[in-house]
C-alpha cells in the first residue's frame, strides 16, 4: 500500500503555476494559497516532501549507520530490569581521592577552543573525570556564557571512536619517541642549510604560544617556512584591508551600536568568525523599540546576500544577488555614500531600494553599519571600509585592530607556493599540524600528490592514515590532542587572550600542535603545560606575581586586558584607482561555496550530532545538496534529488538537487566539507566532495558552471516537509510600526476565543515553571539543538530513520516561509519542543500514568514506566514527543559512554521522550536551594538550551515570581501561545516576531 | 417460558418467503446432518484448507518473534503518525466480533427465529476475531513484556493504571467483551455436547464431550434454570455489543486531533462493527452452507435478512461519513475544515474514495431482490464491505494523524512488510480457528433447530 | 447406554473445578508475595565482600561517626565511598598485617581500588540524593537500619517504591531532629507524628510526589 | 421383578413419543400425588414446570446481586487508586474524575454479572455432574434425540415399584423402565 505509485507521478514542478497563482493572492494568503493548490505531486515535491523519502523499513537491509540503532535480542528484555530482582552490582571507590572533587558533583573547568582562529571561552562539564558538556564562559567577550554548534558538539568529538589512536610510520603503528628521534634527526640535517628544507603548515591560528614557537623555531632555521591554510580563510578581508589601508587590519563590529545594518553576503550569525557574540548583539538591538533599554531603537538590517542563511532570514530587507553582482551593488551605494569609485554599468537591484538603503545609512550616521562577507573579493571589504569611513562608523560600530591572527597571510597563495616548492624538491621536513589540507586543499593546488616529495613528513592530525587523505600521504602519523586535552592559549575577535585548559589526559597517546613544535626547540619533550606557562610568563610585568595571575587566568578562562587596542588606520586616499574597474559578472551559471552549516569546512564530519542536526532552513540532514533556485530549477526542469553532474572550469562532480526559495536564479550554491568516506563510520557515504570545484583562483564563486541532468534520484532527507502555515496563526508576525501603534495587532490575528475550562485549577504554590521563546531575537542558530542533545543523552539515528520521522532531538527549529514571493520568501523561525501544557492532553490518554504533573507544572515524562502506547504522542497537538522505535542509544561502543550526561536516564528500546525543560537542572538547584531553606533564585536555572543561546531567544524561569526575566517577557504585549485556542494552557509561549522594514520598501525587498 | 409462548408468526411469514427451515427437516434429520460434519470422515477439502490457514499463523508467529527482538520500528509507523496498521486491524477485528454477539442476543430477544441456523457460527467467529484482535493492542506497545502494566494490580511501585485513559477502558471493556461472549457461547454449547455425547461411535469421545456437557440430561429443572440465564447473558450482551465499540471509538473521539475528536464516533462505530460483522458473517456461510450441504437448514431467507441488515447498518455508516463531512465543515474551525478537505483530496484522496466505494456505493445493490438472492453477487459485496471497513479505518487512524496542527510536524505514513504479514498472518489465525471449531463442534444449534422443527410440527398439528 | 462416567467423576467434576480456581488464586497470592519478599528485594542478606568490613566494629565499637568516610553525604546525591586511603588512615598502624586487610593492603600498594559489592542497589532510573534527605532531618538509620549492630553490612529495608512513597506522602512519620541523623540508636518519641509535624514545618520538607522527584 | 427389587432402585421412567404426552403423564402423576419426579425432553416443553410443580428460578436474583457488586467495584476500584492510594495531578483533571470511570463501571457490571448467570445456571442445577443414575436407563440417550421421559423417584413417599409401574404404563407409556442407582 505505499503509496510511492500515486504520490511520484511526472515529478515536474509546475512552479510557473505557482509563481502566477501567487501573483494574484495577497500576503500571508499566499503560502496557504499554495497550498490548496498543492495537491498537485509536483507541488507536494516541492513544500510538501512527506512522501518522496518514505523509507519503508524492509528486512533491515543493512545499513550504513547500523551502529547508530544497535539491534539484537539483547535488548529484548532490556526492560525487565524494572522488576526489580537485579544482578548484584560493584562498588569502585578510589584508591586515593583526587583533591577538591565531592563524589556525585560535577566540576566545572573554564577553557577555550578555536574554530579558524577565533576563540569562544568555555565552562566545561565534568563528572568524575569525564567532560560532558560544554558550555559558555559568561566572563568570556564573545562567549558571554552562550555558544555555537561547533562548540556545543565538540565534546563528542573527544569520544569519537574513529579518532586516531595511535603514533604510524607509513601506516604502520610506532611510538612518539621513535617519531621524536627521527624528526630531530631530520631537523639536525637541516640544521647547516639554515633549515632551507624545513615547511610548517598549521591551520589558522591566534595561539601566542604557537607564534612564540614558530618564530623560536625561524631563529634556529632562518630559512624554514611557516605557512598556514585553512578552507574557510579571512584571504578578501586581508587583501581589502591591504587595498583599502596598505596593511592587515582587523575589523570588530559592535552591533550593539548598529542602528541601520547593510550586510553584503555576510553571513555573521552563522559561519563568520564572532558569530557568537554579533549573535548577542544584534538580538540585544533587535528587540521592538519599546522593549529596549533607554531610547535606544529597533535595529534595520538590510543583506544582500548570494545564498540564503539565517542572517538573511532574520534581514528586514533581504535581497538574493549572485555572488557576483555583489560588488557592482556595493560600488552603488558607495557612490552615493560620496565615496569616489568606479561604476559597473547596469545594475540588478532596482533604484527605490538603493535609495531608501542609503536614505536610511545617511540618517544613521556613527550608528549604522556596512560588513562585508569573507566569501566576497577584496574590493567589497575595501568598500564597506570605505563606506564605513564615510558614515562615520570607524571607532563607533566599526573597531580596527591590529590583525588577531599570528602572522596573516594569503593563504590560498600559501599553499599554492608550499606545493610548487614541494614539486620543486626543496622541501625535505614537511610538519602538516592539524586540519586535513590534502582533503581541502583547491583543485587546482595539487597539494595532495606532492605531499610526499618531502623525504620527511609527519601529519598531526585527529583521524589516523587509514581515515584522512593527508595522514595517508605523510611518513608520519601523529594523532592530534583534543582541546580537551592539551593546554594552549588562543585570542577572541577582540584579541582577548584565554589559556586552554585541559579536563582530561589525553585518551590517546596524541600530541598537540604546540607540543610537536617543541620538537624544533632544545626541550623536543616539553609539555604543553610548561611551554604555555613560558610564554605567559614572559608576557607578565615582572612586578606581579606570576602564580597569582597564571591561576587567575586560567580560572577565569580570560587572561585579563589582553584584549586589542582599536587603532585608526588612514583610508589611502587613492582607492578608486586602487580598485580599479569593477570585476565584469561572470554570464551564465555561476557557482558558489559555502561552509557547511553543520559540518564547517568537514572538520565535524564524522560528528553524529552535527550529522543529523537540521541545517537551517533547508532542514537536510546527513547531506550537502547543489542548492538551486525555483527559477533555475523551473529553467532547468530540475527537481528536488535529481542527481546532476555539474561542468565547472573543466571539472565535473555530481551532485544532489536541493530547490532552495530565496537563491538568486542562475547560480548554484555548493557546500563544503562533504565527501569524506574515509573519515569514519558516520561520515561514510555522506554528501558529495565540493572541494573537487573549488579552484585557487575563485575560492567562493565563479562563473561558466554546467549543469546536466544524470536522470538518476539521490535521497535527501529533511526533518520539516512542510514550510507552509497553512493559514494558521502559528508562527505570528507583525511589523514594527503596526505594533508600536496597536500592541494588540499579534492577537487581533487570530481569533482568540475567551478559554473556560470545566476542570479545576491547579494550584501551583512555590516555583511554576515557565519559558518564553522571542521569536524576534531567534536566530535559528541550532546551538540550542545541540545543547540538549549533549545535556540530555539524545541518540542519533541515522538517516534511515530520520527520513521516517523518527529523529530524536527534542527541540526543532520550525522554519515556515511567508510573503509573495517565490523567489524570495520570508522566513519565520521558531523553536518548538515540550510546552509544558497544564492542562496537558497528552497525560490523560497515557494508561499507565508514563506522563504527568509535577507540583511545580512540569510535564513529567517517566521513561521507566512507559510501555510505549504512543498515545501520547499521537494526542500532542505540538508532536513534540519522540519514540524510541528501535534501540537507538548504541551500547556497543565504550568510549561514547563516557560522554553520557550521568543526571539523566539513558532511554531504552520502546519508550517516549521528550523535552523536560531540564528537569534534573531544576531538582539540583531546588536541593541546593532546599538546604539553604531559600527559595529557587531567577536565573538559579538555565535549562540547557537556554544557556547555549546566543540571542537570549529561549527564557526560563519562575511565572509564580512576577519579576523574573521570563515574566519580563511574557508580560510583553506580543506574548502569545501557539495553539491556545486548543485550552492546554502551555506553559511556554511564544513572543510573536517583529519586523522592521523601512516604511518607504513597503511591498518590495521581500517585505510585505 | 416467553420465547415460547408467543405466536408463531415467522411460519406465516414463511408462505411468502423461503422458510427459515426447510420443511423436508424432520427432528431425527436435523440432528442427523448437523453432527454427521463432525463424526464422519474429515473431507480433504478441510485438510487443505487448515493447512494453508496454518501456515499464516506461522507466518504471524514469525513476524512478531521478529517485531519483540527489534522493535516496533520495524512498522512504518513514525512521529507523527504513531498508530498504524496495528490499531487499525485492531478496530477491524473487534468489529468483525460484533455480528456473532449482535445475532444470539439482540436477534434472540427479537425473537427472531432465523437466527438460530447462524447464531453458533456467528458467535464462534466472535470469539476468533476478538482474540486476532486482542492481539494488536499488546504487540504494538514499545515494551509489550510490560503491558500488564494497563492492568489494575497490586504492585510494590504502589502504581496503578491511569483510568482516564481510552485505553484502560479498552482494556476492560475488550476482556469483558470476549469473556462474556465465550460464556455465552459455551452455555449454548451445553446441550448440544450432550448430543455429541451421545452420539459418539467410542467412549473416549464420548468422555471428552461428555465432560464438556458437564451431564447435562435436559430435565425440565435444567431448562428452566438454563432458558432463563440463556436470556439473561443475551439481555446484557445487547448494552455490551453497543458499549464495546463505542469505547473503542473513544480512543480517538477523546483525543483531540482533527479527524478523531467527534462525537458521531459511538454510534457510527457500532453501526460500523454490525456492518462488518454480518458482511463477515455471509462471506463465511455463503461457502460454507454448500461445502457441508447444509442449504436446508441455512437457507436463502437467512442470506437475504442478512444482506438486508447489511444494507441498513451500511446506510447509518454512510450518514455517519456525512455528518463528519458536514460537522467539520459546520464547525468552520481551520483544522477541522483542512482534515476534511485532506481526506478527500490530500495525498490519501485514494484510500477515501476507495472506502466510499466499497463500504457506501457497493451495499446499495442490495437493495435489489435479486441481488440479494444471488449468492456470488451478496458475495461480492460482502468482500467489498470487508476492504472497506478496513479502508475506514486506515482514514480515521492515519490520514487524520498525518497532518494535524503544525504543518512543521506532518509526514506521511506506509506500512512496511511487517505490517501486512502481521496483518495477513491474524487472518490465517482466525480462519485456523474457524476450521478447528467447524471440525470439533455443531457448527449449527442442534436443540435449537429442533425447536423450529418441533414448532412446525405442533402448528400442523394444531 | 449414555452412562460414560463413573460415581466419583461427579466428584472428581467438581473437585477440577474448585481445585482449578483455588491454583489460581494460590499463584497470584504467591507472585503477589514473592515480588514483595527479601529474595527478590535483596533485603537482609550481606553480600560476600572482598574485605570482612564491620559497621559493627567501626561505627559501633570505635564508634567513628557515619561522614569519616561517608564524606559527601551531606553535600552530593553519594555519600561516598571512602578511598583505601581513608582505610589507610589507621590500618597503616593497626593491624598492619591482618590477613583480613591483605586486599586493602594491595590496593594501596598497586593502586587498584578495592571492588565492594553493592549493598543497596537502586535501578538505574531512580535518582536519589542523600543530601538532601540528611540535610531535612532523616536519619541513615531509618533507610539503612541499625549498622552499629551489623557485623557484615545487609540492606536493611525493602527498598521498594512503595516503601519510598510511605515517607514521601508521610514524612512526619519518620522525620527525627537533625541533630539525630547520624544516631544509629535513635529511637522515635511516642509523640513521633506531633513532632513529625512540628520539623517537617520547621525543616521546610516538601517531601514531593512528582514523578520527576526520582524520575528524569 | 423380584430380582430387581433387591437391587436398590433410583426409580422408575416412562419413555414418551411427544411432548404433549409427556407433559399429559406429568400432569397426571402430579395430580396423582407423586412429588419427587423429573422429566427429560430434548426441547424445553412448554407448561412442563407448572406440571411438575418447580418453582420459580433464583437465576434472576442472583444475576442482580453480580450487577451490583460489578458497578460499585467499578467505582470503587479507580476512585480508590486515583483519588486515595496516589493522587496524581494528570493534565489538570480533578483527581476524581468520574464521568471517566462510567466505562469502568458499566463493564464490570457486565462481566459480574455474565459470570453471576454463567455459573448460577450451574449450581441451580447441580452441574457439573457427569454421572447421574438416569443414564443407566438403556435408551435414555434418546431423551437428546426425540423422545420423552418421566422419571419418578423411589423416594417419593408415593412410590411403589409396582403400582407405580403400573401407574405409569396406564399413561401410555412407549416404554417403563427401572432406574438402578
Amino acid at each position: 500500500m505505499s503509496q510511492e505509485g500515486l504520490e511520484v507521478k511526472e515529478p515536474q514542478l509546475d512552479l510557473a503555476a505557482i509563481r502566477e497563482r501567487l501573483a494574484n493572492s495577497k500576503g500571508r494568503e499566499y503560502w496557504r494559497s499554495l497550498d490548496s493548490l498543492a495537491d498537485t505531486p509536483a507541488f507536494r515535491e516541492f513544500l510538501h516532501r512527506e512522501f518522496s523519502n518514505n523509507a519503508t523499513q524492509w528486512l533491515d537491509h543493512v545499513s550504513r549507520r547500523r551502529f547508530l540503532k544497535l539491534m539484537g535480542a539483547s535488548m529484548g528484555l532490556a526492560g525487565l530490569t524494572a522488576c526489580g530482582i537485579s544482578q548484584p552490582e560493584k562498588i569502585v571507590p578510589y584508591v586515593r581521592e583526587p583533591e577538591d572533587m565531592v563524589q556525585g558533583k560535577p566540576l566545572f573547568y573554564a577553557t577555550a577552543t578555536a574554530l579558524s582562529g577565533y576563540a569562544l571561552g568555555l565552562l566545561v562539564e565534568s563528572h568524575e573525570g569525564r567532560p560532558t558538556k560544554i558550555e559558555g564562559n559568561p566572563e568570556h567577550p564573545t562567549s558571554q556564557g552562550a555558544t555555537d554548534i561547533w562548540a556545543q558538539a565538540s565534546v563528542l568529538d573527544l569520544y569519537d571512536p574513529d579518532r586516531s589512536k595511535v603514533v604510524a610510520k607509513r601506516g604502520r603503528i610506532s611510538t612518539y619517541a621513535n617519531f621524536l628521534e627521527e624528526f630531530r634527526a631530520a631537523i639536525g640535517a637541516e640544521r647547516p642549510r639554515r633549515g632551507a628544507g624545513i615547511r610548517v603548515l598549521s591551520t589558522s591560528t591566534s595561539s601566542p604560544t604557537l607564534a612564540t614557537q614558530m618564530r623560536a623555531m625561524r631563529q634556529t632555521f632562518p630559512d624554514a617556512r611557516w605557512y598556514q591554510y585553512e578552507p574557510i580563510n579571512e584571504d578578501s578581508a586581508l587583501a581589502g584591508a591591504q587595498l583599502a589601508f596598505g596593511r592587515p587590519v582587523h575589523s570588530v563590529y559592535r552591533f550593539s551600536e548598529a542602528d541601520v545594518i547593510l550586510s553584503l553576503d555576510a553571513d555573521f550569525l552563522l559561519t563568520m568568525s564572532g558569530r557568537v557574540q554579533y549573535g548577542r548583539e544584534f538580538a540585544r538591538r533587535r528587540r521592538p523599540s519599546p522593549e529596549q533599554q533607554g531610547e535606544r531603537a529597533m535595529n534595520r538590517f538590510y543583506m544582500v546576500e548570494s545564498t540564503p542563511t539565517n542572517t538573511g532570514a532574520k534581514a528586514d530587507h533581504r535581497l538574493p544577488l549572485r555572488a557576483g553582482e555583489v560588488e557592482g551593488f556595493a560600488r552603488q551605494v558607495a557612490a552615493r555614500l560620496g565615496v569616489n569609485v568606479p561604476q559597473a554599468e547596469g545594475g540588478t537591484v532596482p533604484e527605490a531600494w538603493i535609495e531608501a538603503l542609503v536614505a536610511d545609512l545617511g540618517a544613521a550616521r556613527g550608528r549604522s553599519l556596512i560588513i562585508p562577507g569573507y566569501n566576497q573579493p577584496p574590493a567589497v571589504h575595501a568598500l564597506a571600509h570605505a563606506m564605513n569611513q564615510s558614515l562615520g562608523n570607524v571607532g563607533r560600530t566599526v573597531l580596527y585592530t591590529e590583525p588577531v591572527l599570528a602572522e596573516p597571510a594569503p593563504q590560498v597563495a600559501g599553499l599554492r607556493q608550499l606545493t610548487q616548492e614541494l614539486a620543486a624538491g626543496q622541501v625535505h621536513v614537511l610538519v602538516i599540524l592539524g586540519g586535513d589540507p590534502a582533503y581541502t586543499a583547491p583543485a587546482d593546488v595539487p597539494f595532495q600528490a606532492n605531499i610526499s616529495r618531502a623525504a620527511f613528513s609527519v601529519h598531526l592530525g585527529d583521524y589516523g592514515p587509514d581515515n584522512s587523505a593527508t595522514s595517508a600521504r605523510t611518513v608520519w602519523h601523529v594523532p592530534r590532542s583534543h582541546y580537551l586535552e592539551a593546554w594552549g592559549d588562543t585570542r577572541a575577535i577582540d584579541g582577548t587572550a584565554s589559556i586552554q585548559q585541559p579536563l582530561v589526559e589525553p585518551l590517546y597517546t596524541s600530541r598537540s600542535e604546540i607540543e610537536i613544535m617543541s620538537a624544533f626547540s632544545s626541550r623536543p619533550d616539553a609539555s604543553s603545560y610548561e611551554t604555555v606557562r613560558s610564554t605567559w610568563r614572559a608576557q607578565v610585568a615582572p612586578n606581579l606575581d606570576f602564580e597569582v595571575y597564571w591561576r587567575r587566568a586560567v580560572h577565569d578562562g580570560v587572561v585579563p586586558n589582553t584584549a586589542l587596542p582599536p587603532i585608526q588606520p588612514a583610508l589611502s586616499g587613492d582607492l578608486a584607482s586602487r580598485l580599479g574597474a569593477p570585476m565584469p559578472v561572470s554570464a551564465g551559471l555561476e557557482l558558489m561555496f559555502h561552509p557547511d552549516p553543520s559540518i564547517y569546512d568537514g572538520r565535524y564530519a564524522n560528528n553524529g550530532w552535527l550529522q543529523e542536526l537540521p541545517k537551517p532552513l533547508t532542514k537536510l540532514v546527513w547531506d550537502n545538496a547543489a542548492l538551486v533556485s525555483p527559477a533555475l530549477a523551473e529553467e532547468l526542469q530540475l527537481n528536488n534529488e535529481d542527481v546532476v553532474e555539474l561542468r565547472y572550469q573543466g571539472r565535473t562532480l555530481r551532485a544532489a538537487v536541493w530547490i532552495y526559495p530565496g537563491m538568486p536564479g542562475n547560480s548554484v550554491s555548493v557546500w563544503l566539507g562533504y565527501g569524506q568516506p574515509l573519515l569514519g563510520r558516520v561520515s561514510a557515504g555522506t554528501g558529495f566532495n565540493a572541494y573537487n570545484l573549488r579552484t585557487a583562483a575563485a575560492p567562493w564563486y565563479g562563473g561558466g558552471l554546467e549543469i546536466a541532468k544524470t536522470g538518476e534520484k539521490y535521497t535527501l532527507v529533511n526533518t520539516q516537509d512542510h514550510h507552509t502555515l497553512a493559514g494558521r496563526e502559528i508562527a505570528r508576525h507583525v511589523d514594527a510600526e503596526e505594533y508600536e501603534r496597536n500592541p494588540e495587532a499579534v492577537h487581533e490575528l487570530a481569533h482568540e476565543p475567551e478559554q473556560v475550562s470545566l476542570y479545576p485549577e491547579y494550584a501551583y504554590n512555590g516555583h511554576a515553571w515557565g519559558m518564553a521563546v522571542d521569536m524576534t531575537t531567534c536566530i535559528g542558530c541550532n546551538a540550542c539543538v545541540v545543547a540538549c542533545q549533549s545535556e540530555n543523552n539524545i541518540p542519533i539515528v541515522g538517516k534511515d530513520q530520520v527520513s521516517n520521522g523518527r529523529e530524536m532531538h527534542w527541540i526543532r527549529i520550525d522554519t515556515y516561509y511567508t510573503g509573495t514571493d517565490l523567489d524570495n520568501p520570508e522566513t519565520i523561525m521558531q523553536p518548538m519542543f515540550c510546552q509544558h501544557c497544564e492542562k496537558a492532553p497528552c497525560e490523560y490518554v497515557c494508561p499507565v500514568v508514563a506522563t504527568s504533573h509535577s507540583s511545580e507544572g512540569l510535564n513529567d515524562m517517566t521513561y521507566n514506566r512507559c510501555v510505549g502506547t504512543r498515545f501520547c504522542s499521537n494526542n500532542c497537538p505540538y508532536k513534540v514527543r519522540r519514540f524510541n522505535w528501535l534501540q537507538y542509544h548504541d551500547k556497543s561502543i565504550e568510549s561514547l559512554k563516557l560522554q553520557k550526561n550521568p543526571d539523566v536516564t539513558v532511554r531504552e528500546r520502546g519508550v517516549m521522550e521528550k523535552c523536560t525543560y531540564c528537569t534534573q537542572r531544576i531538582s539540583a538547584a531546588r536541593i541546593n536551594a532546599s538546604k539553604e531553606n531559600r527559595p529557587i533564585r531567577d536565573g538559579e536555572v538555565l535549562t540547557a538550551c537556554q544557556a547555549a543561546c546566543p540571542a537570549d531567544a529561549l527564557v526560563f524561569g519562575n511565572i509564580n515570581e512576577q519579576g523574573s526575566h521570563v515574566m519580563a517577557l511574557k508580560n510583553q504585549p506580543r506574548n502569545y501561545s501557539v495553539l491556545g485556542e486548543l485550552n492546554t494552557v502551555p506553559r511556554t509561549t511564544y513572543l510573536a516576531m517583529i519586523r522592521n522594514p523601512n516604511p518607504r520598501l513597503i511591498g518590495e525587498g521581500g517585505s510585505e | 417460558m416467553a420465547r415460547r409462548v408467543q405466536p408463531q408468526k415467522p411460519l406465516v411469514v414463511q408462505r411468502a418467503n423461503p422458510p427459515v427451515l426447510e420443511p423436508t427437516e424432520t427432528i431425527n434429520s436435523v440432528t442427523d446432518r448437523i453432527t454427521s460434519a463432525i463424526y464422519r470422515p474429515t473431507p480433504l477439502g478441510w485438510y487443505i484448507g487448515f493447512a494453508i490457514f496454518f501456515s499464516l499463523v506461522m507466518v504471524l508467529m514469525y513476524s512478531l518473534t521478529y517485531l519483540f527482538i527489534k522493535g516496533t520500528g520495524i512498522w512504518g509507523i513514525n512521529i507523527p503518525v504513531g498508530w498504524g496498521f496495528a490499531i487499525i486491524n485492531f478496530v477491524w477485528w473487534i468489529g468483525i466480533g460484533h455480528a456473532g454477539t449482535l445475532i444470539s442476543a439482540i436477534l434472540l430477544l427479537l425473537y427472531q427465529e432465523w437466527r438460530t441456523a447462524i447464531n453458533r457460527l456467528a458467535e464462534a467467529m466472535t470469539l476468533f476475531a476478538v482474540a486476532c484482535a486482542g492481539i494488536f493492542p499488546i504487540v504494538h506497545t514499545g515494551r509489550p513484556w510490560l503491558a500488564y502494566w494497563l492492568l489494575p494490580y497490586p504492585n510494590n511501585m504502589g502504581v496503578w493504571p491511569q483510568f482516564r485513559s481510552p485505553l484502560v477502558w479498552d482494556v476492560f471493556a475488550v476482556t469483558t467483551y470476549g469473556t462474556v461472549s465465550l460464556l455465552f457461547w459455551y452455555t449454548g454449547l451445553v446441550p448440544d455436547l450432550a448430543v455429541m455425547r451421545d452420539r459418539a461411535k467410542n467412549r473416549f469421545v464420548a468422555r471428552i464431550y461428555g465432560a464438556f456437557a458437564l451431564g447435562w440430561r435436559g430435565s425440565a429443572r435444567h431448562w428452566k434454570n438454563y432458558n432463563i440465564a440463556y436470556l439473561i447473558l443475551a439481555g446484557i450482551s445487547t448494552p455490551l455489543v453497543v458499549s464495546v465499540h463505542s469505547v473503542v471509538s473513544l480512543d480517538f473521539a477523546s483525543a483531540l486531533v482533527p479527524g478523531w475528536h467527534s462525537t458521531i464516533f459511538p454510534p457510527y462505530f457500532v453501526a460500523g462493527a454490525i456492518f462488518a460483522g454480518f458482511a463477515m458473517v455471509l462471506t463465511i456461510t455463503i461457502p460454507l452452507r454448500v461445502f457441508y450441504k447444509m442449504q436446508s437448514i441455512i437457507t436463502m431467507r437467512h442470506i437475504e435478512n442478512m444482506a438486508k441488515v447489511t444494507l441498513v447498518t451500511g446506510l447509518v455508516v454512510a450518514y455517519g461519513y456525512l455528518t463528519e463531512i458536514f460537522m467539520s465543515w459546520y464547525s468552520g474551525e481551520t483544522f477541522e475544515r483542512y482534515f476534511i478537505q485532506n481526506r478527500i483530496s490530500g495525498p490519501y484522496w485514494w484510500s477515501f474514495w476507495a472506502l466510499m466505494l466499497c463500504n457506501v456505493m457497493a451495499p446499495q445493490a442490495l437493495w435489489f431482490k435479486r441481488v440479494r438472492t444471488n449468492l456470488a453477487a451478496v458475495f461480492l459485496v460482502c468482500m467489498f464491505v470487508n476492504i472497506g471497513m478496513w479502508l475506514e479505518r486506515f482514514v480515521i487512524v492515519s490520514t487524520s494523524l498525518h497532518r494535524d496542527f503544525l504543518p512543521s510536524s506532518w509526514d506521511g505514513y506506509a506500512g512496511t512488510i511487517w505490517d501486512w504479514s502481521t496483518y495477513v498472518g491474524t487472518i490465517g489465525l482466525f480462519l485456523a480457528l474457524l476450521f478447528l471449531f467447524l471440525r470439533l463442534l455443531p457448527m449449527i444449534s442442534i436443540f435449537e433447530t429442533k425447536e423450529l422443527v418441533v414448532h412446525r410440527e405442533e402448528s400442523e398439528t394444531h | 447406554m449414555p452412562q460414560v462416567f463413573n460415581q466419583s467423576s461427579n466428584f472428581l467434576a467438581r473437585l477440577t473445578l474448585i481445585g482449578g480456581a483455588a491454583t489460581a488464586a494460590a499463584i497470584a497470592l504467591v507472585a503477589f508475595m514473592l515480588v514483595r519478599s527479601d529474595y527478590a528485594t535483596g533485603a537482609n542478606t550481606p553480600p560476600p565482600q572482598p574485605v570482612p568490613f564491620s559497621h559493627k566494629h567501626h561505627s559501633g565499637g570505635d564508634g567513628i561517626d557515619c561522614r569519616y568516610c561517608h564524606t559527601s553525604v551531606e553535600e552530593s546525591y553519594y555519600a561516598g565511598i571512602p578511598p583505601t586511603q581513608t582505610c589507610m588512615n589507621c590500618h597503616n598502624q593497626l593491624w598492619a598485617n591482618s590477613p583480613n586487610l591483605a586486599p586493602v593492603r594491595d590496593s594501596w600498594q598497586t593502586g587498584q581500588p578495592i571492588q565492594w559489592a553493592r549493598v543497596h542497589d537502586l535501578p538505574d532510573f531512580v535518582y536519589f540524593n542523600h543530601s538532601i534527605h540528611v540535610t531535612k532531618g532523616i536519619g541513615c538509620s531509618t533507610c539503612h537500619g541499625d549498622v552499629t549492630q551489623m557485623q557484615l553490612t545487609w540492606q536493611d529495608k525493602p527498598l521498594t517504591m512503595t516503601w519510598c512513597l510511605d515517607c514521601h506522602s508521610q514524612p512526619e512519620k519518620y522525620v527525627r531532629p537533625k541533630e539525630a541523623v547520624y544516631d544509629m540508636a535513635y529511637q522515635a518519641p511516642a509523640n513521633q507524628i506531633e513532632l513529625g509535624h512540628r520539623l517537617v514545618r520547621e525543616y521546610g520538607i516538601e517531601s514531593k510526589l512528582s514523578c520527576s522527584t526520582c524520575h528524569r | 421383578m423380584a430380582a430387581e427389587t433387591r437391587t436398590p432402585l433410583y426409580g422408575l421412567m416412562a419413555e414418551f413419543e411427544t411432548g404433549h404426552s409427556l407433559l399429559v403423564a406429568a400432569d397426571r402423576a402430579r395430580q396423582d400425588g407423586y412429588r419427587i419426579m423429573d422429566a427429560y425432553s430434548p426441547v424445553p416443553v412448554e407448561g412442563l414446570d407448572d406440571a411438575l410443580g418447580l418453582r420459580r428460578s433464583w437465576v434472576p436474583l442472583i444475576v442482580l446481586c453480580g450487577g451490583l457488586t460489578g458497578v460499585t467495584f467499578g467505582f470503587l476500584l479507580p476512585y480508590w487508586t486515583m483519588v486515595l492510594a496516589y493522587p496524581i495531578n494528570i493534565g489538570g483533571r480533578p483527581l476524581n474524575s468520574w464521568p471517566q470511570w462510567v466505562p469502568i463501571m458499566f463493564e464490570c457490571t457486565i462481566l459480574f454479572s455474565a459470570f453471576a448467570a454463567f455459573f448460577g445456571m450451574w449450581a441451580l442445577n447441580g452441574l457439573p455432574q457427569p454421572y447421574h443414575p438416569v443414564f443407566n436407563v438403556p435408551g435414555f440417550e434418546r431423551s437428546n434425540e426425540d423422545r420423552y421421559f418421566l422419571a419418578i423417584e423411589a423416594r417419593d413417599p408415593r412410590f411403589d415399584p409396582v403400582a407405580t409401574r403400573s401407574f405409569l404404563e396406564s399413561m401410555g407409556a412407549y416404554a417403563v423402565s427401572d432406574i438402578p442407582s
